[in-house]
């Protein structure tokens, strides 16, 4: 079970008050209605899913129910950093 | 040969004698002892058979890296165990234990036949085999192979046992309590660290425990840590898994070493956040590999010195031993000093330390030098032992009866391989230790390669002027591997040492390899011609031991396994006769049968009374979602299918919502209670889901929305109550709202009072009916139930259940999600286009409706279906087909979604999921099921009062 | 080669088993091949030896970065079963069902298929209903599979606790008698010997670090750890590392990666005559040949390459194994171990082409891809070898995902209202 | 409210004692969730302070998220719904019961299931976080006096994990 410093929180919690949420920075389309298949097929489905650093989301569901993004690498599990949702990319 | 109480010494208590039992024979040992060295001072060499060869084998160990002497023990019904190590079972009167694999006795056993055939049971033999003829597979050679595997019987009967679990933090923790364990306690013991120091053995020592000098250091050493706040000391534990972020999994064992169980757990599993580790775990001994290595009687060094010194218990009258390292000189000098006469020592290297040479020569040891032994005589135990001269070949016979092995030491690098540190090689030791951490872990004494056992050779096996071919040199003693087998893999090509480990079964037994996994790599790399370090290393899994499936599953036995949630009303379902089903994590009310009813005749009589009076329904468990906030309006409008801006406070409305890909997941009516505050409701098994979905788009996507969501589903108790007969029973109990169908209509909310309780009533209907849904603070759930149900008296009123609510809902064409949409269906298909906002620029779904295959022709399109025969109720999930008559496989172009007996109708019903469904209105289609074919007629979805005629009175 | 047989067991034991050759020569890249499989696992073997023995084409090397079978082949929990709800899914497991049966004759090597039987369980009236359309959606597919009551799913699997009093009590179950077991690493060996007695190239230590394409943006080679191997045609066979494969081609893939445990117990003597699987409780459990009893449990939920799974995991699928079979309770766990699943939006795998000409794709199979083992390899070989694929892998296009046609066997079986 | 009615808890009402520790069901109370994006709007409105600080507690109100604040008051104190202001006030007085568990063995018990460092776990924090597979508030009430506020449908299993735990 591996610890995770949530942002707001701002101490290590234990995974298992977290839910992952999938790859980060992905913003919704402001026109969905204007993206061609493809466009929103990448939207929807594509996904970095790299081997090393990983941009994801995760929310603290059962802590402060607050989304935020995390950096951790694939291959260690280890997280880089955490930071608040709409902050940007590091 | 055979071992002995010696007449002093060790930590056994010898005033507390203890009797018990093994193969059905009684004997007795002392408190303090194994089931291994009580049964060793019996004179009791044969402890098991091994696993393919059904050889006759002995202790090899004293602790928990035995391969070779598992047993079972019964402690009565339920409490079975196969596949205990002798060596860690703690004898108490009335233990109760059985040798294993072997029939009909373990001295006379039928499976040693494999032994006489081993030469055709090479490793990977049933690659090679058994394919002929083809046919013998299934019911000759599988059931053959398998009634030979695995070592002892199963249990049979359910545990009555229970297990405890728990969290702990510290700051440090320190797995191993030998020297080294200990010395890293004593040394923060002054911090103001929180300590756990864990140790799988039933005292702190480790391998002082054998070691009599260090005694009063080690009783001063626990009395300082027993004392010590800070240190908190967990015996009998195994450290089994290291897992993330310093989180190491460990199981307590309470009961099994106690005669009485009462009603204690019999294992707790300790779930340890540590901020340091200390892994303290020591080194195990490597046995060496020549020929007749597994006789009973030969075992290692190291245990032979536990036996003496902690147990009191010699080996036998002249063991021997057969060293490649300076440990075993000292081990083999210390049982000198215990009294026991030394055979002989022989050694591998041409020469040794003057010291050793001297010690043995003053006790008065022959030493052959430059020596290994070639053959053991004796098949139930030793009773002499070939010698070669390496320097000339020739080979003497040593009277030894017990013949003890020092190869040498493996670090144990278990949970720092867990962790992921990473090892290094070191070709001094012959042997990995760890190199980098991973995790804020540090290793500690022999688990480091830090020693003081002198040095010694690093060999793969003993030379031989034998027949390679012809020997059996055991390197994994329970799986029977040998040294040619492991030659014979690399022969055919496997040259990782993943591959040869699968291909032989080296180290895969259930001492997961701790004697073998560093021999088998000296003999891969000796036949591979590559140094070691070039041919891998096998990763180590947890756990470190076997761990109780029970332990590790705690306290989620029974009705604590998942929670099993009910309503404030479900008491009185309980109380009144209902029959249950499990939906999500709820148990709700499915049917409440008279006396003699079967699920038919109540769920007909059920849905009757809610069509001509009146029943009453506990839909406590939909979801509820509180959305509150000046955004409140324009969130929903983004998140759901249709408008809500539009909507007055006061009304209600019907909402769709579709995953992002454009398919339904929810659904739910709901009201507008004020312009900043609605009252959403969403399936019983969709709450967590959509809650969860709309705080995603909120948060993330549109975090300048001012709106705010509360789930509120266990907030309210919900009473639906539904049948022309609503408004009557209503009336006298509310205050506060006037239910006139002109100021109340159909699909609206008010609030008042019900029975002096606040009450959000709706007025909604999943029936068809004349309907309220009323919504109670939850502890007062049942209290107005009970009222509704005396008031109702009068009509007659009829508690429902979930069957009868789908019956009444598919009558009038209402849909379920997870039913009649499985996750592919978009609004389109079920036939909502009317719920999908047409001006609606965009909400959650939108765009995916409009790619290729959505908008193609003949999706499945969810449509009624009435069977030709109107007594025939179809099978919910029957395929449907539009040519019977085709062969197999048949073109399906949809399945019954839903399929009852309406007894309003007096005929069957169903809805179905149709290809092109929408435009086969009249057509006749089929369902072919086993024997027989049905017919039915496509339909609209809706069976009942189309008008709705029902609904606004 | 040697021929396997009883016979050929006899006399090389009477040498003392000093004679048996190489099952498969260690080979060392070629500077090209006609087709290139990536990844030395099962599929990829599978695929290897069909190219060369169906489709004609011998000139094939398998890349495998570490030792073959070492992926999730050797790390699942061989469950074998083709009782799947839509067409395409039935097809396409069915196939390889048909497969394994004499794939032990096939390939001279004895990989140990065990129709034991692939019992699901049902434990509420929405799990019955999902059951009752599989085996309605079956038996018109041709595929067997058969309803038993509890009380005959009991006498089929005698640990079974069909109580009613328990937290989720069996309704029912689906059998599917053709489903069972094989013994993974056979598999593997099996398809590596029988591919290389026909010429392939099986490299192992060999890891592919990029995809080298032409003007026209068509493969013509791979970059490896041992050196550029040049050939048009590669198909891609990489399971969880499918898509760290796919980036050096310069395509991002509908996939995630997630690590996925499974243990098994102690040996015992025979007790467990079958395969159970429970999606609503997840427990799936079977007997090994050797003894022991062999457990799926679940991925965990963040994506990872790190093959190192939690403990809370092992911890819930063991109670859920124990609330079944209670009798199981004082088992203990001998061994866990951590897979990476390659898992695609819809839990439905993707097989074919891909945009890149000459390069193409079997993954996304997540937890169940050794089922598919047989099938999968021969339909990558036959779509590499004729340039379009099977219809039976057709529908598993990566378009699906453009387009909407999703196979989604899990929202089938949708939770419930 | 009226209290003609009667109440059901879905726990017992009589407490459990083992050696060490008690737990018991605490009476009802009111429970609101106050969420706003600057707190001084919840503060003009209620008249109280609200406490800024994930985790913190003051005056019966405590701090869950960044613009999250849970209320607990006496039965029939009255709270203001904040019609038409940024904020969002509901009532959640019946969602949740709370079992006080106190004595020496308090955190043990706690944390058979609970994964927090409950030595770490001031008086006067309070936290939404789990108890095994389920969710709870806990709060510190006293060194030896924790509050766990729960979802009324998990609380007969709640009940059941942490007597059984107590008693081993």
């Amino acid at each position: 079970m591996i610890l995770i410093h949530c942002p707001y929180c701002d101490e290590k919690r234990p995974e298992i008050e977290f839910a992952n949420a999938g790859q980060a920075h992905i913003a919704r389309p402001l026109d969905p209605s204007g993206q061609s298949d493809a466009d929103w097929e990448a939207y929807l489905f594509i996904r970095a899913n790299p081997r090393g650093r990983h941009h994801e989301r995760w929310r603290h569901i059962h802590g402060c129910g607050r989304f935020f993004n995390a950096v951790r690498d694939t291959v260690t599990d280890k997280f880089e950093t955490t930071y608040k949702a709409g902050e940007p990319r590091r | 040969m055979s071992g002995f109480r010696l007449k002093t010494g060790g930590r056994i208590d010898r005033s507390q004698p203890v009797m018990f039992s093994f193969d059905g024979k009684s004997y007795q040992g002392f408190a303090g002892d194994t089931l291994a060295s009580a049964l060793l001072a019996n004179g009791v060499m044969l402890f098991g058979r091994s696993f393919k060869y059904h050889r006759p084998r002995g202790l090899v160990a004293a602790g928990s890296e035995e391969p070779n002497a598992l047993i079972s023990v019964n402690r009565g019904p339920g409490r079975f165990t196969p596949n205990l190590r002798a060596t860690g079972i703690e004898i108490h009167n009335g233990l109760n234990a059985f040798s294993q694999n072997r029939w009909p006795s373990l001295a006379m056993d039928f499976g040693a036949i494999n032994d006489r055939l081993g030469m055709f049971f090479p490793a990977g033999f049933y690659n090679k085999t058994f394919m002929w003829p083809r046919s013998f597979w299934d019911k000759v050679y599988e059931p053959a192979i398998r009634k030979m595997a695995g070592l002892g019987d199963a249990p049979t009967t359910e545990d009555p046992d229970v297990y405890a679990s728990t969290y702990a933090h510290c700051d440090l923790l320190i797995i191993g309590a030998g020297p080294a364990g200990i010395d890293a306690a004593l040394g923060s013991m002054d911090s103001n660290k929180r300590i756990i120091l864990i140790d799988e053995q039933d005292e702190l020592g480790g391998g002082a425990l054998a070691d009599p000098a260090l005694w009063p250091w080690l009783e001063r050493s626990i009395k300082a840590l027993t004392n010590a706040p800070n240190v908190t000391i967990l015996t009998r534990t195994t450290a089994f898994g290291y897992y993330h972020d310093n989180f190491i999994g460990a199981v307590q064992r309470l009961t099994d070493h106690l005669p009485e169980i009462e009603d204690r757990p019999r294992e707790k599993l300790w779930r340890i956040r540590a901020g340091e580790v200390v892994l303290a775990q020591g080194a195990i001994e490597r046995p060496i590999v020549f020929d007749g290595n597994d006789t009973p009687g030969v075992m290692l060094s190291s245990a032979a010195k536990v036996y003496a010194h902690r147990y009191g218990v010699a080996v036998g009258k002249a063991p021997a031993l057969m060293a490649s390292h300076d440990s075993g000189w000292h081990d083999i000098f210390a049982l000198a000093k215990a009294g026991i006469r030394i055979c002989a020592i022989i050694d591998v290297r041409e020469s040794v330390d003057s010291a050793l040479m001297h010690e043995a020569d003053r006790l008065g040891i022959t030493v052959y030098l430059n020596h290994g032994v070639v053959g053991v005589h004796g098949r139930h135990g030793v009773s002499s032992v070939d010698i070669c001269d390496y320097a000339d070949q020739r080979v003497r016979r040593v009277d030894a009866d017990a013949l003890l092995m020092a190869g040498g030491w493996t670090p144990s690098v278990h949970l720092w391989s867990h962790s992921k540190g990473s090892l290094k090689w070191r070709d001094d030791l012959g042997a990995y230790v760890p190199d980098q951490p991973n995790e804020n872990v540090h290793c500690v004494g022999g688990c480091s390669g830090d020693w003081d056992y002198g040095t010694g050779a690093v060999i793969d096996m003993l030379p031989t002027p034998k027949d390679q071919s012809r020997i059996k040199a055991f390197v994994d003693f329970q799986n029977d591997v040998t040294a040619k087998d492991i030659t014979l893999a690399v022969r055919e090509g496997f040259r990782s040492i993943e591959h040869i480990k699968r291909y032989t079964t080296n180290g895969m037994a259930t001492d997961q390899g701790k004697t073998s996994n560093l021999n088998g790599l000296q003999i891969a790399s000796s036949a591979l011609n590559k140094p070691v370090p070039d041919i891998g290393l096998t990763s180590f899994r947890p756990p470190y031991t076997p761990q109780t499936f029970g332990a590790l599953a705690g306290h989620a036995k029974g009705a604590l396994f998942q929670p099993t949630r009910t309503t404030n009303i479900d008491s009185w379902a309980q109380a009144h006769g209902a029959v249950f089903e499990l939906v999500a994590q709820w148990r709700r009310a499915r049917y409440f049968p008279k006396p003699n009813e079967d699920m038919h005749a109540a769920v007909n009589r059920e849905c009757v009374a809610v069509r001509s009076s009146l029943g009453i329904f506990d839909a406590s468990t939909l979801g509820k979602i509180e959305v509150v906030g000046p955004d409140a309006a324009e969130f929903l409008n983004r998140m759901y299918t249709n408008p809500w801006k539009a909507l007055e406070p006061g009304r209600c409305r019907y909402g769709l919502l579709l995953r992002e890909d454009g398919f339904i997941t929810d659904d739910g009516v709901s009201a507008r209670l004020a312009p900043d505050r609605f009252h959403l409701t969403t399936t019983t098994g969709g709450a967590a889901r959509v809650l969860n979905m709309m705080e995603d788009y909120l948060q993330t996507e549109w975090p300048d929305l001012d709106v705010w969501l509360t789930s509120t589903t266990e907030q309210y108790a919900v009473i639906a109550l539904q049948g022309p007969n609503a408004r009557k029973v209503l009336e006298p109990l509310v205050q506060g709202i006037d239910l006139s169908p002109e100021a109340f209509p159909h699909m609206a909310i008010r609030e008042g009072t019900i029975c002096g309780i606040n009450t959000r009533l709706f007025r909604v209907s999943f029936t068809g009916e004349l309907g309220f849904e009323i919504n109670v603070p939850t502890a007062y759930g049942r209290a107005v139930w009970e009222q509704l149900m005396a008031q109702g008296a009068q009509y007659d009123i009829t508690p429902y259940g979930t069957e009868a609510m789908h019956v009444l809902r598919a009558e009038k064409g209402f849909i379920i999600v997870g039913q009649d949409t499985d996750g592919t269906v978009t609004p389109f298909d079920a036939g909502l286009d009317w719920a999908v906002g047409k001006k609606k620029p965009d909400f959650v779904g939108k765009r995916s409706m409009a790619r290729p295959d959505i908008i193609a022709p003949g999706r499945k399109q969810l449509v009624g279906l009435l069977t030709d025969d109107p007594n025939l109720v179809l099978e919910e999930g029957a395929q449907i087909v539009a040519d019977p008559n085709q062969p197999i496989p048949m073109t399906m172009i949809g399945h019954v979604t839903s399929s009852y007996w309406s007894e309003t109708l007096g005929r069957s019903i169903a809805m179905a999921l149709v290809a092109g469904g929408h435009d086969r209105t009249g057509d006749t289609l089929h369902i072919p099921m086993p024997g027989k074919t049905h017919t039915a007629k496509v339909t609209g979805t809706v069976f009942y009062d189309p008008e709705g005629a029902r609904l606004h009175v | 080669m040697t021929r396997f047989s009883a016979f050929s067991l006899f006399a090389k034991a009477l040498s003392g088993h000093q004679n048996w050759p190489e099952q498969w020569p260690d080979a060392a890249p070629k500077p090209g091949y006609d087709a290139i499989i990536v990844g030395g696992g099962g599929h990829g073997l599978g695929a290897a030896y069909y190219l060369a023995k169906k489709y004609g084409i011998t000139n094939v090397a398998v890349l495998e970065k570490g030792w073959i079978g070492g992926g999730n082949t050797g790390r699942n929990t061989t469950i074998i079963r083709s009782n799947y709800l839509y067409d395409e899914s039935a097809h396409l497991y069915d196939h390889a069902v048909k497969l394994w049966d004499g794939l032990s004759q096939e390939l001279n090597y004895n990989i140990m298929y065990s129709k034991r039987g692939v019992m699901m369980l049902a434990h509420n009236v929405h799990d019955v209903q999902s059951l009752q359309r599989h085996i309605n959606a079956n038996r018109l597919n041709g595929v067997d599979n058969e309803w038993l009551t509890p009380e005959q799913a009991k006498a089929y699997c005698p640990p079974l606790n069909i109580s009613s009093d328990a937290r989720h009590p069996v309704l029912g179950a689906a059998l599917q008698r053709r489903g069972g077991t094989a013994r993974h690493d056979s598999v593997a060996w099996g398809y590596a010997r029988a591919a290389a007695a026909l010429g392939v190239d099986i490299i192992q230590n060999c890891a592919v670090t990029g995809i080298r394409r032409d003007a026209n943006g068509a493969v013509e080679g791979v970059e490896t750890t041992r050196g550029y191997i040049a050939s048009k045609r590669v198909g891609v066979s990489a399971a969880g590392n499918t898509s760290v494969i796919m980036h050096m081609a310069g395509l991002d893939f509908p996939l995630e990666s997630y690590p996925l445990q499974a243990l098994v117990s102690e040996p015992i003597k025979p007790t467990f005559p079958c395969v159970v699987m429970s999606n609503t409780v997840h427990a799936y459990m079977s007997q090994s040949d050797k003894g022991e009893l062999v457990i799926g449990a679940g991925t965990d939920q963040y994506v990872s390459y790190s093959q190192r799974g939690a403990l809370h995991i092992v911890e819930h699928t063991l109670a859920a194994i124990c609330e079944i079979f209670p009798i199981y309770r004082r088992m203990r766990m001998l061994r866990t171990w951590g897979g990476i699943v390659d898992v695609t939006p819809d839990r439905s795998p993707i097989l074919g082409k891909t945009p890149v000409k000459g390069l193409y794709v079997n993954c996304g199979w997540g937890t169940g891809g050794f089922k598919a083992t047989p099938g999968a390899g021969d339909l990558l070989a036959y779509t590499m070898a004729k340039d379009e694929p099977h219809y039976i892998n057709a529908p598993f296009n990566l378009d699906r995902f453009r387009n909407g046609r999703l196979i989604d066997e899990a929202a089938a079986a949708a939770v419930a209202h | 409210m009226s209290d003609a009615l009667i109440r059901h808890e879905p726990v017992t009402e009589t407490p459990f004692v083992a050696q060490g520790v008690r737990i018991s069901l605490a009476p009802p109370m009111q429970r609101h969730t106050l969420r706003a994006r600057n707190a001084q709007d919840l503060e003009s409105l209620l008249k109280v302070k609200i406490p800024r600080k994930i985790g913190a507690s003051e005056g019966g109100i405590m701090c869950l998220g960044p613009d999250e604040y849970y209320l607990r008051s006496q039965a029939g104190a009255t709270i203001p719904t904040g019609e038409g202001l940024p904020v969002a006030v509901a009532d959640v007085s019946e969602r949740s019961i709370c079992l006080v568990v106190e004595g020496p063995r308090a955190s043990e018990v706690l944390m058979s299931g609970c994964p927090l460092d409950l030595s770490q776990f001031a008086v006067g924090r309070a936290a939404r976080t789990m108890y095994e597979t389920v969710e709870i508030i806990l709060i510190r009430d006293a060194e030896d006096r924790f509050h766990v506020e729960v979802w009324r449908s998990f609380s007969a299993w709640l009940w059941m994990a942490m007597t059984m735990a107590a008693r081993h």
